[in-house]
């Protein structure tokens, strides 16, 4: 169906048809899809030159959900940026939270104490996990299954937010890192209820791997679509799942080995084509492997200190210099670099989003692709526009 | 009395037809008021009860309640929730009508009606019950079809209308996808008319009233009648928009299609014609396939017959929405594919395992010979349509 | 075969569809305003004022030093200086809050003003119901709004609570053996000076 | 003449003249639609459900949305600027007068008109669904063999044009896969 629309005394644009391969004849159909559009997630817009459904050309647009982060935080305490780096990307606070703390440990010359590393190590795990499992419900919710994956993994979701609830006060907005450990210890009975949540999830992946990942419409509708290659990826700086999912063996996990991320023994689940399917696959794999972390963290967790001595709530004040703390985010390489002057504020605060970098490459991915394609791929590349417009 | 209570609604009709007061001219007229009042309200009553049943029923898919709170107005009664439909439709109604300043006025406004009547139409033909048909038509299936199609031209002008590009492209796709699922739709019945040479609604259903033994002569216990009766329920699931074939909608991508535009009532209509599409087809399915008003098992004959229509159709309602609470959305162009290279080369098999089915003499035979027919192309055309071993599960290698 | 994927998809959701009435596991759903969930104890929502015993003014431990109003991230903590001085809970008389406001709309549940407060006087309510038809003034919580007792505060956070009253009692206790052995150093001193002429000065206490 | 049929009339000579003489290319569509719909209502009410169904299914279902169709996907649907009086309105008045000539030839030697004064022949009971069906299959099978030949005939041109159009944007659209 080629439907070049034209209607009359409308008020559309009709735009030359030019399109990567050269010229064509017709006229193209402009669609802004967002700011307020279902699937966008959040407030982000794309301006899409259609040919008949067909994208012809796709312009992101983004900055509808700018809040002055950076900016903010050059002006605040170093404490005082800790819960906005919760607003960022609000599906995983306690990563945000981590890389900000690695990020001021490396300036303050802090340490943060065993306990706390295998607390970090467990919360960042069951982030990912839960961030993982919104993400595939909501790729399926963008393919147009009825909320019914959604649901499912808002119900697992549920009992991880459970946790940190009971951990850290607040569900989502959890401000629980601090520069050399953490702010409180687990409370009494945590470690068995997070046992309890990790022994049980492997049966939800299964579920879900019942349910879905053999569905005709997922594979037809996912296969080939939105293919990211290889170069492209590494050359545009992708980073996570989705650069895995290209084939890139890049595991920040593994590379840095941050934290205590040496003393666990995990697999990096890799894909081969770099579609969309592979992007949604990679993430159940890397639940399961996320799920081995949490079985060997939750076992081998240490008793003792949970923050460290040098420490202060109270006016931190770190010597003059620079430091770049970067982590495994669930979205991939999370990043805060940081200038000090000395001051109790940072001189310069920026954060390397995720989300941000792994969206530049939408356009190379939709090309050719029809508009159903373009929200499954929007989809697939997981982005929360809190931590793209900042 | 069991037949008394069977023919219960025929007999009120007869009753109030017989009251002295009517002058004999107004007789014919009073009749087809008699028939068309009730269906209207039986079948709009029940599009409000599905609306719930619906939400439930998918909640709970979903692990969910669903709505649960609207009952009595004032009490704590609350019904289950199934004071909800007529909640939903006050708001409708009191809903500002907004109209887009660029829309056509006209046809704006014409086209739920232009929808909602035909839908309507459809509905005079259905055999409801033993001597329960609103009019016996000697082409009853054609007519079914002949005012489905025209709604096709009420979605265009509601697309259209609208100028919005969301909107337009919904009635594009919407009409695209209609006018493919007619073809494999209306294929698939001709199997129905050829083995029972009638196009008459009540004809097709007497023609399946029989029973050997307890098991009944329905089309859908024969090779091609179960193909033709999965290929039917696949098309008319694309003709009434229902998941996995609600593209025209498709709300993550096109926001809602052609009624993106329409609030209010007008929104209440479009809402209230596609579940209405949905029971009548599911309606002509029953009466094609599964034996209209006849019970299931001879012995169940007893139970009325429009009790065991109502049923079938609940539960091919309840077949939508457990398909709806299951699958995504296809995509244009594999919906295509579906209609064009799987469902018509499939419906056109089925026409000719029907005919062999006609010649061959009755017995284990036949079963096989057509049932091979069927299934041999089923596989072959299944393989080809995911394009052989294109889509697949894959396996992943790791990197320690 | 073509839709054994979507058939098996379909004995998943019925099997869902069943266990929502059998399963408890499988309906999670709480009835919001008839259930509620169990009350965790670091659950934390706005921040309130506690105060001892029970006069809200007498016994609010704010001594109004700003260290919070300072650190407060989104800035919504607005404070007051009273003129005259009041005792605290060891009796040693202290500045308190002439205005004590915390903008709720503002506020973003952080908990850094508790975690910077010296004095434990801020703690996190876990009140969440607090929505109001006037979005400013309704938003705008004045001291009165916010002190709130100790034993409220101990209902809501029964072991934090006890920690800071163990630790409150404690500095309670050696300000008392302090003042005891003040009053001690000032009756023997007292005693000296009735028999020594006016020759030592009295030896400064011991500040801690 | 009966109230029926003097509606029907009137729909489906309104229709066919604002379908003529409206500005804007979709309404005169619609208005055509309108025409259809009158006309099948026309055979049904003679009885000829067959006909009258068909009409609907065909015109309206199909024809219907493939002039909406063709007006969108051509730009046709701006209203013209130019009055509509054109020169080409006198071949299409002439092609009209030929139509309607031999339509009434055809009609005013018919057999039923000419037994017009006698008792008329019952059509309704006639026209069953059967019988057309039998006579298509014996008496009119060349003429009916003919149009589905034609019919075939065209659809395959039709989607060899699609094909060259394909065949031509080959390079863009292998770029998608």
């Amino acid at each position: 169906m080629t439907a070049a629309t034209d209607i009359a005394e409308s008020k559309y644009e009709i735009l030359p048809k030019t399109s990567p391969g050269g010229e064509i004849e017709g006229d193209l159909l402009e669609v802004a899809m967002g700011p307020q559009h279902p699937s966008t997630h959040g407030v982000f817009r794309m301006d899409v030159a259609l040919d008949g459904e067909r994208v012809v050309k796709l312009k992101p647009v983004f900055g509808y959900l700018h809040r002055n982060h950076e900016k903010i935080a050059e002006n605040a305490t170093y404490l005082g940026s800790m819960p906005y780096t919760d607003r960022l990307d609000y599906f995983c606070s306690l990563t945000n939270n981590w890389a900000y703390a690695l990020a001021v440990e490396k300036l303050g010359g802090l340490q943060a104490p065993e306990r706390a590393e295998y607390i970090r190590v467990i919360t960042a795990e069951l982030t990912r996990l839960q961030n993982h499992t919104c993400l595939i419900g909501f790729l399926l919710q963008d393919m147009g299954a009825s909320g019914t994956p959604l649901m499912y993994a808002f119900r697992e979701r549920e009992k991880i937010l459970d946790l940190f609830e009971s951990l850290t006060g607040a569900r989502m907005m959890c401000n629980y890192m601090r520069f050399g450990g953490c702010r409180c210890d687990l409370p009494p009975g945590w470690l068995e209820q997070a046992k309890q949540v990790v022994d049980n999830y492997p049966r939800f992946l299964d579920e879900f791997d019942r349910f879905l990942s053999g569905n005709e419409i997922l594979l037809a509708r996912t296969q080939g679509v939105g293919v990211l290659p290889r170069e492209l990826a590494i050359n545009a700086g992708i980073t996570g799942p989705m650069l895995r999912a290209s084939g890139v063996n890049y595991d920040i996990r593994k590379v840095d080995k941050y934290g205590i991320y040496d003393r666990f023994q995990f697999r990096v689940p890799l894909g081969e084509h770099g579609d969309t399917y592979d992007r949604y696959m990679i993430r159940l794999l890397e639940m399961r492997e996320s799920l081995n972390i949490l079985q060997i963290a939750l076992r081998d967790i240490p008793s003792g200190p949970i923050m460290d001595a040098k420490a202060k709530i109270r006016g931190f004040r770190p010597k003059p210099g620079e430091a770049y703390g970067r982590i495994e985010a669930p979205k991939g390489e999370l990043g805060f670099y940081l200038i000090s002057d000395g001051g109790p504020n940072p001189y310069r605060y920026r954060v390397r989003p995720p989300s941000l970098i792994n969206l530049t490459v939408l356009e190379d991915m939709c090309l050719g692709h029809i508009v159903a394609d373009v929200v499954v791929i929007l989809g697939s590349v997981d982005i929360v526009l809190g931590e793209v417009d900042r | 009395m069991i037949d008394a209570f069977d023919q219960i609604f025929v007999l009120l009709k007869h009753w109030a037809l017989g009251w002295p007061f009517w002058p004999e001219s107004l007789k014919p007229m009073l009749s087809v008021f008699l028939s068309i009042v009730p269906i209207m309200l039986v079948f709009a009553l029940l599009f409000g009860i599905t609306t719930v049943v619906e939400r439930k029923a998918i909640g709970r898919i979903q692990n969910r309640y669903g709505p649960n709170r609207v009952g009595l107005p004032f009490t704590d009664v609350r019904l289950f929730g199934f004071g909800q439909f007529i909640a939903d439709g006050i708001k409708a109604l009191t809903k500002e009508d907004i109209v887009p300043r660029a829309a056509d006025r006209v046809v704006h406004f014409l086209a739920p009606i232009a929808l909602i009547v035909p839908v309507f139409l459809a509905y005079s033909v259905l055999p409801y019950g033993k001597n329960m048909a609103p009019i016996d038509m000697d082409t009853g299936v054609l007519f079914f079809f002949a005012v489905g199609a025209a709604t096709e031209l009420s979605v265009f002008m509601a697309g259209w209308s609208s100028r919005n590009k969301y909107s337009l492209l919904g009635a594009m796709r919407a009409i695209a996808q209609m006018i493919s699922y007619e073809v494999p739709l209306i294929i698939s019945t001709i199997t129905v008319v050829m083995m029972v040479g009638s196009l008459s609604t009540v004809k097709i259903v007497e023609a399946q009233a029989e029973y050997s033994g307890q098991l009944p002569h329905w089309h859908v216990f024969t090779p091609w009648g179960l193909a033709g009766f999965i290929l039917f329920l696949i098309a008319a699931m694309a003709e009434s928009n229902r998941s996995p074939f609600d593209l025209p909608e498709g709300e993550s991508e096109i926001v809602a299609g052609y009624f993106i535009e329409y609030s209010g009532f007008k929104f209440a209509l479009f809402f209230l014609a596609e579940y209405l599409g949905m029971f009548a087809i599911s309606g002509l399915a029953i009466t094609l396939f599964l034996g209209g008003w006849t019970a299931p098992l001879a012995f169940l004959s007893w139970l009325p017959s429009w009790l065991w229509f109502f049923a079938k159709l609940l539960a091919l309602i309840s077949l939508f929405i457990w398909v709806r609470g299951t699958v995504p959305r296809l995509r244009m162009d594999q919906l295509m594919n579906f209609a064009w290279k799987f469902m018509l080369p499939m419906a056109l098999i089925n026409i000719a395992a029907a005919g062999l089915w006609f010649f061959l003499p009755a017995g284990f035979d036949r079963w096989a010979v057509c049932s091979a027919m069927l299934i041999v192309p089923y596989v072959l055309l299944g393989r080809g349509l995911m394009g052989g071993k294109l889509f697949t599960k894959r396996t992943y290698r790791y990197a320690e | 075969m073509l839709g054994e994927g979507i058939i098996k998809g379909l004995a998943e959701t019925a099997r869902n569809f069943v266990g929502s009435y059998v399963d408890k596991e499988r309906l999670v759903t709480v009835q919001y305003p008839e259930e509620r969930l169990p009350a965790k104890e670091a659950a934390r929502n706005f921040p309130f004022l506690v105060f001892d015993g029970h006069d809200p003014h007498a016994g609010l431990r704010c001594v109004a030093c700003q260290i919070c109003e300072k650190e407060c991230p989104p800035q919504c903590i607005y404070i007051e200086k009273s003129m005259d001085k009041k005792p605290d809970y060891v009796g040693k008389p202290q500045f308190y809050p002439k205005i004590f406001d915390i903008d709720i709309s503002v506020c973003m549940s952080c908990q850094i003003c508790v975690e910077v407060c010296p004095f434990e006087a801020i703690k996190m309510d876990t009140e969440f119901e607090l929505s109001h038809t006037d979005r400013f003034a309704g938003l705008l919580f004045d001291k009165h709004q916010l002190a709130k007792s100790n034993e409220y505060y101990q209902k809501i956070h029964p072991n934090e609570a006890a920690e800071v009253d163990g630790h409150l009692a404690a500095e309670k206790a050696k300000a008392e053996v302090k003042a005891k052995a003040d009053a001690d150093a000032k009756a023997r001193i007292a005693a000296a000076k009735t028999t020594t002429p006016p020759a030592a000065k009295p030896t400064p206490a011991p500040t801690s | 003449m009966t109230l029926p049929f003097a509606i029907l009339a009137v729909v489906t000579l309104a229709g066919a003249i604002a379908a003529m003489s409206l500005r804007n290319l979709v309404h005169c569509a619609l208005c055509l639609v309108a025409t259809f719909g009158g006309l099948a209502g026309l055979f049904l009410q003679l009885g000829a459900q067959f006909v009258g169904l068909a009409q609907i299914l065909v015109y309206i279902g199909a024809v219907a949305i493939l002039i909406v169709f063709a007006i969108l996907l051509t730009r046709g649907s701006e209203s013209p600027q130019q009055p509509i009086v054109a020169g080409r309105w006198l071949m299409g008045v002439a092609v009209a007068a030929l139509t309607f000539g031999s339509l009434m030839v055809s009609i005013v030697t018919s057999t039923l008109i000419s037994s017009a004064n006698g008792p008329k022949p019952n059509v309704a009971a006639d026209i069953s669904v059967k019988k057309i069906g039998a006579k298509l299959m014996t008496e009119y099978v060349l003429p009916l063999e003919v149009v589905a030949l034609l019919l075939t005939a065209a659809l395959i041109g039709a989607v060899i044009i699609a094909m060259e159009e394909q065949a031509r944007l080959a390079p863009e659209g292998s770029q998608s896969h």
